[in-house]
């Protein structure tokens, strides 16, 4: 199975990386992607642009379990993660997750189940810039209760 | 030797990206080692590493609690995460 | 809010499909898109190709109608379906849907609540040609049990 | 007039895309449009219009139940669905 990890400045074509989830033999049925975006606003503030950060090496090692993990749970033939880092403006693709499987029920739960993973537990920090200069961006208590219902279903 | 990483806001308000720290026995845990760096940085280092929300990670492991170190180890301090 | 919907027979371009989502103000946050395919076996049968039978008029009508309630649910800022008809052939791209949001979460719930209405109510209907010939696909329960669910939820 | 239309496994069956019905305050509902059409269709229509799985829509809107007709109508006989 394609499991694949980029974090890179450079920006990303979601056609070539939705492709690149196909093994050949057409038995992908179903393909859940996600894109994240900068937006122009956070927590009620205008946002120009960002700084992102990570800790390379680490970065990696993390989202390659995340992936990992999500094959173990579901039935998945290729998943796929490409986070971007350094500076960012309004509008800029930030993060893109693609999961491939014969059925819709998994590559829906594996793409969730990854965000959540990645807003939780990859290590990026997010600097944004607006009027009142750049401040660093609070995690949300909301996706840390996102990401611990996944332990909450495998203890159903 | 140990290596010693910052990232983000705890970067920013030590003034320290990194540094490198001669392998010493003494050392011998994560706790042992914040505490070393906090005598050695003072009351900004203490107030900033100390903090409840710090996350600490050993080799690109978050360590939830105290944890041995070994000669060679990368130790890693830094705010929650907020990528994606 | 832009709801769009289109039934036919031509293939289509997901990353041309994504930037239509898109409003120019930068509010978009998030993006979720599923794309099914037809796979190569079905139901343990190989499949060479299939006809995608529908009921013009009724199936704009209801494929509109899902995503209307999809709005009413959720704080969507944009939302598209477009479903091919006609021969297919394995490998060949069948349906996409797409939703913008400023948070994932609702781009995750209705990008997945419109895919399993389209299973369920939107009138189409396969007929899958293999080694043995041609047959119409049968109705899958557990696509009915997954619609079912967003109604407890609405009850919960 | 009522115009009728079969889909799929329904109209392969009945070997029959649509058909146009004069309109008749006696064809009032759906339950009388479906025995008028099995009166006239015969053992075969009788055998696949009663189906428990069918469904029957009226100006493209699913009837789970009975319903009344009125002149002009599209009424639509078919299997359930298997798109997405």
């Amino acid at each position: 199975m394609a499991l694949s990890v980029s974090v890179q400045a450079e920006d990303f074509d979601v056609a070539a990386l939705q492709r690149q989830l196909f093994s050949g033999a057409h038995e992908e049925g179903a393909i859940a992607c996600f894109t994240g975006y900068v937006r122009s606003s956070s927590a009620e503030r205008a946002v120009h642009g960002m700084e992102l950060e990570h800790y390379p090496g680490m970065t990696e090692r993390s989202i390659s379990g995340i992936l990992a993990q999500a094959s173990e749970r579901w039935p998945l033939l290729a998943a796929s993660v490409v986070h971007r880092v350094g500076r960012l403006v309004a509008g800029d693709q930030i993060v893109w997750v693609g999961v491939a499987s014969a059925h819709r029920e998994a590559a829906f739960s594996a793409c969730e189940f990854i965000m959540d993973y990645l807003k939780n537990e990859a290590p990026f920090w997010k600097k944004e810039e607006g009027p009142q200069g750049a401040h660093w961006v609070d995690a949300r208590s909301g996706d840390q209760a996102r990401a611990a219902r996944w332990d909450d279903d495998r203890r159903a | 030797m140990l290596k010693i990483l910052f990232f983000a806001r705890v970067k920013e308000e030590l003034g320290c990206a990194g540094l490198d720290l001669p392998w010493q026995e003494s050392v011998g845990d994560l706790d042992s080692l914040q505490a070393q760096l906090c005598r050695e940085g003072g009351a900004r280092w203490v107030e900033v590493l100390g903090r409840p929300n710090m996350i600490r990670a050993v080799n690109h492991v978050v360590a939830s609690e105290n944890t041995p170190l070994h000669d060679g180890d990368e130790v890693a301090f830094f705010p929650p995460v907020t990528g994606g």
